[in-house]
């Protein structure tokens, strides 16, 4: 980085600033989850290391001036981007080569069949793989963070704490005086009746 | 007539923005809990509508350019002004429902914004009054 | 990309995940998450993730947040100070710095954010997949052709994780004999939102069944814009979720049963896996919708297009109804009654 | 027209940062929740204004529309909290429970 001018540096910040940011997230939520007492803090913890992870791959898959990934749909409306299909079908009718069929971005080329012979490697969308796997991994996220809860919820419902120091103390009680039996007996005849 | 689109969206946004303004102002500002929840309730809708405004003003451009290719932008207005609407529904729902949430967590009012003369129970005493003799 | 947008959200992001951890109270915890959540929605938006923002959207605002305040509900809304978790604080400090380290040293090799030509966006099949998909199935939203189509093992798991995560949760807070008892209060005739508040009932009225008719538009619409069926699911899920805060558990339980629940949450499973082996019956892979050119209309492309959205119902239904029972079984400890 | 929109999210996003304030320093959880809730309105706004500098806002208006519909359940969870709780505390104060005070769903 030896002499490089004020705007190079900050292009290079700013090239490198997803990454930083996704590795401070994940810092941020594993020292959460190793460190914090509480059962639902380290939770939110594991939400924010999902969050860092998240970000390092869909920040991965950007591009300076991309498209949305959605093909052939522009800034206008859908009937004139329709007609640009139809046109560019015909054109392939036509005897065209199949690649000029592929829809154009470009919203003239609804007015202009002529014009509809933009492929589609000439507007940059950005890249939809990383979205895809992300995506499903959102909601996985949330169901097993429910799942997690519910174990929060039995674990406070048997040792009445999620302070982990608690619990662990209620644990070594429970077994010094062997009766772990009786404990999770009374809670669990407890829980449907209350 | 680009012109004029131009200059009424950004006049909507720009009055949304002085709102918002005010909402933060008084958000951070104001003494206790129920005077916060009056800046945050109020200005935070009308700015948000404004601004939304703005933007359906500002979508709406290109179907006066070209009514008969564009006529699909009326659908993204539309979908627009609908955020607008359930914002207008949805925004002092939340707020009432903060509102007495905050009541019933017993929160104090500042002295500094309490009318002394005024008749009727305190705060106070309709905080203490369990839920049935409220409702 | 929006840079300007992209580093304040950064930034933003990090403090708003300090404070969420700080936070003493976990109500309040919880809540800012809630702002974590609003912020990295508008993070992905930003670089141009549609997809992934519609659905961090409908999963941050509408589900992970009630969850989170509902499990407070049943525990405890203070966190105490911290007794002998100092020594731990320490090591997990060393550890963080270490991993940082590493972690901060290899960013110098990675290309920068937003270019195109980096190895994750000149990958063959990445490039395929933008100049290819359209023509091989006529779904302009590449994200649900890719999703639906090309990765549809990966999708098939992972709504089967979504419901064995149901099956867990009732696994490990169910509670049986409340359950059996439930179908009789379930039979009563309870009053819709007896309970509740006047205008906040009034509000979801209007609110749930446009939230509904918009999530099967989110389901059906989502080969031509943003959405489908996880976005749909999720949406849908959280207008039960809504009934249930507005009018009660009851009143959401009575529109849709736990037991209908899993009903039609493997229902769901069983159509997206049924029609993976319907290929495999008229001679193809698991999956491969080609070969059912012949028994939908309109193409090879269309047939694809046309099995993407059965499939997309299909998640549509397991999230919607997962998402569902996660909430019902939080929000009362798994008795279905009471509660939050 | 765009670098005024530009300059409308950043002014937007920078006072959603002022609010952070207030959701840094409480000092109450609902204090929080206020603007917990104003900053998800604005949410929905920006998620608009980037339609609109995409230059695809009909793409982008799905999940505003999505927003503007579920960002109130949150503090409609945390106002059915509060009410829950008193609840059960004045139930528990009529009915006191001879172990554990969370054991009571009124």
């Amino acid at each position: 980085m030896e002499l490089l001018t004020l705007t190079a540096q900050f292009e290079w910040i700013l090239g490198k600033s997803n990454y930083w940011a996704s590795t401070v997230l994940l810092l941020i939520g594993l020292h959460a989850m190793i460190s914090k007492n509480n059962l639902i803090k380290k939770l939110i913890g594991m939400s924010i290391f999902q969050t860092g992870i998240i970000l390092f791959y869909v920040s991965a898959g950007a591009k300076h001036g991309a498209q949305i990934p959605i093909v052939h749909y522009g800034h206008d409306s859908h009937e004139s981007h329709d007609k640009a299909a139809h046109a560019a079908e015909h054109a392939a009718d036509a005897g065209q080569q199949v690649a000029e069929a592929a829809a154009p971005a470009a919203n003239h080329a609804a007015n202009h069949a002529a014009d509809a012979t933009h492929t589609l490697g000439e507007t940059l969308y950005v890249n939809p793989l990383p979205h895809v796997l992300m995506l499903t991994a959102i909601v996985v996220g949330v169901a097993t963070l429910g799942l997690a809860l519910a174990m929060v919820q039995k674990v406070y419902a048997a040792y009445g704490s999620i302070e982990e120091d608690e619990v662990l103390d209620a644990i070594a009680d429970s077994t010094a005086d062997s009766t772990v039996d009786s404990t999770v007996d009374r809670t669990v005849k407890g829980t449907p009746e209350a | 007539m680009s012109l004029f689109f131009d200059i009424l969206a950004g006049s909507l946004m720009a009055a949304g923005l002085i709102f918002f303004v005010g909402t933060v102002t008084g958000m951070l500002r104001f003494p206790d809990f129920y005077t916060r929840m009056h800046a945050g309730g109020k200005g935070d809708t009308l700015s948000t509508i404004l601004i939304l405004l703005g933007a359906a003003v500002h979508v709406s451009e290109d179907f006066f350019h070209d009514p008969i290719h564009q006529w699909g932008v009326l659908l993204v207005m539309v979908k627009i002004l609908g955020i607008a609407a359930f914002l207008m529904l949805t925004s002092p729902t939340s707020t009432h429902a903060l509102m007495r949430a905050g009541f019933e967590d017993a929160h104090e009012t500042d002295e500094t914004v309490v009318d002394k003369d005024q008749d009727g129970p305190s705060l106070e005493e309709l905080q203490s009054r369990t839920w049935e003799e409220r409702s | 990309m929006i840079w300007q947008l992209d580093l304040i959200l950064l930034i933003f992001l990090v403090i708003t995940a300090l404070i969420s951890l700080r936070v003493r109270d976990l109500l309040g915890a919880s809540m800012v998450f809630g702002i974590y959540s609003f912020l990295i929605c508008l993070l992905w938006a930003g670089m141009g993730a549609v997809d992934v923002a519609f659905t961090e959207a409908a999963v941050g605002a509408g589900v992970s947040t009630v969850i989170l305040v509902a499990t407070v509900y049943h525990t405890r809304r203070v966190t105490g100070g911290h007794k002998r978790a100092s020594g731990m604080k320490v090591l997990s400090l060393l550890l963080m710095l270490v991993l940082g380290g590493v972690l901060l040293h290899a960013s110098g090799d990675f290309p920068a954010l937003g270019d195109p030509t980096s190895p994750a966006n000149d990958h063959p099949v990445a490039q395929y997949y933008i100049e290819g998909s359209y023509q091989d199935t006529k779904v302009p939203n590449l994200v649900t052709s890719v999703l639906a189509d090309y990765r549809g093992y990966d999708t098939l798991f992972e709504t089967v994780v979504v419901f064995v995560a149901g099956i867990g949760i009732l696994a490990v807070i169910g509670v049986p004999t409340a359950r059996m008892r439930r179908e009789e209060v379930c039979g009563d005739t309870a009053q819709f939102g007896e309970d509740s508040d006047l205008i906040i009932l009034q509000t979801c009225r209007l609110v749930v069944p446009v939230l509904q008719l918009f999530a099967l538009y989110v389901i059906a619409h989502g080969h031509h814009s943003p959405g489908g069926g996880f976005q749909g699911g999720v949406l849908f899920g959280a207008s039960y979720i809504l009934l249930a805060l507005s009018g009660g558990l009851r009143e959401a339980l009575r529109r849709l049963s736990e037991s209908m629940s899993f009903r039609l949450a493997a229902c769901g499973i069983v159509i997206y896996a049924g029609f993976g082996l319907l290929c495999m019956a008229l001679g193809s892979s698991f999956l491969d919708y080609a070969i059912l050119d012949s028994i939908l209309p309109g193409g090879v492309a269309m047939a694809r297009s046309h099995s993407m959205l059965i499939v997309e119902a299909g998640v549509g239904f397991t999230v919607t109804t997962i998402l569902f029972v996660i909430y019902a079984n939080l929000a009362t400890r798994g008795k279905l009654e009471g509660g939050l | 027209m765009n670098g005024f929109i530009l300059g409308v999210a950043l002014f937007m996003l920078l006072l959603v940062g002022a609010l952070l304030y207030r959701v840094c320093v409480g000092p109450t959880a609902i204090d929080r929740i206020v603007a917990v809730n104003a900053i998800g309105t604005k949410t929905t706004v920006l998620l608009v204004l980037i339609g609109l500098l995409f230059d695809d806002v009909g793409m982008f208006v799905d999940f505003a529309v999505a927003y503007g519909l579920l960002n109130f359940m949150g503090s409609l969870a945390a106002a059915r909290y509060f009410q829950r709780s008193e609840r059960r505390a004045e139930a528990d104060l009529r009915h006191p429970l001879p172990i554990q005070s969370n054991g009571g769903d009124a």
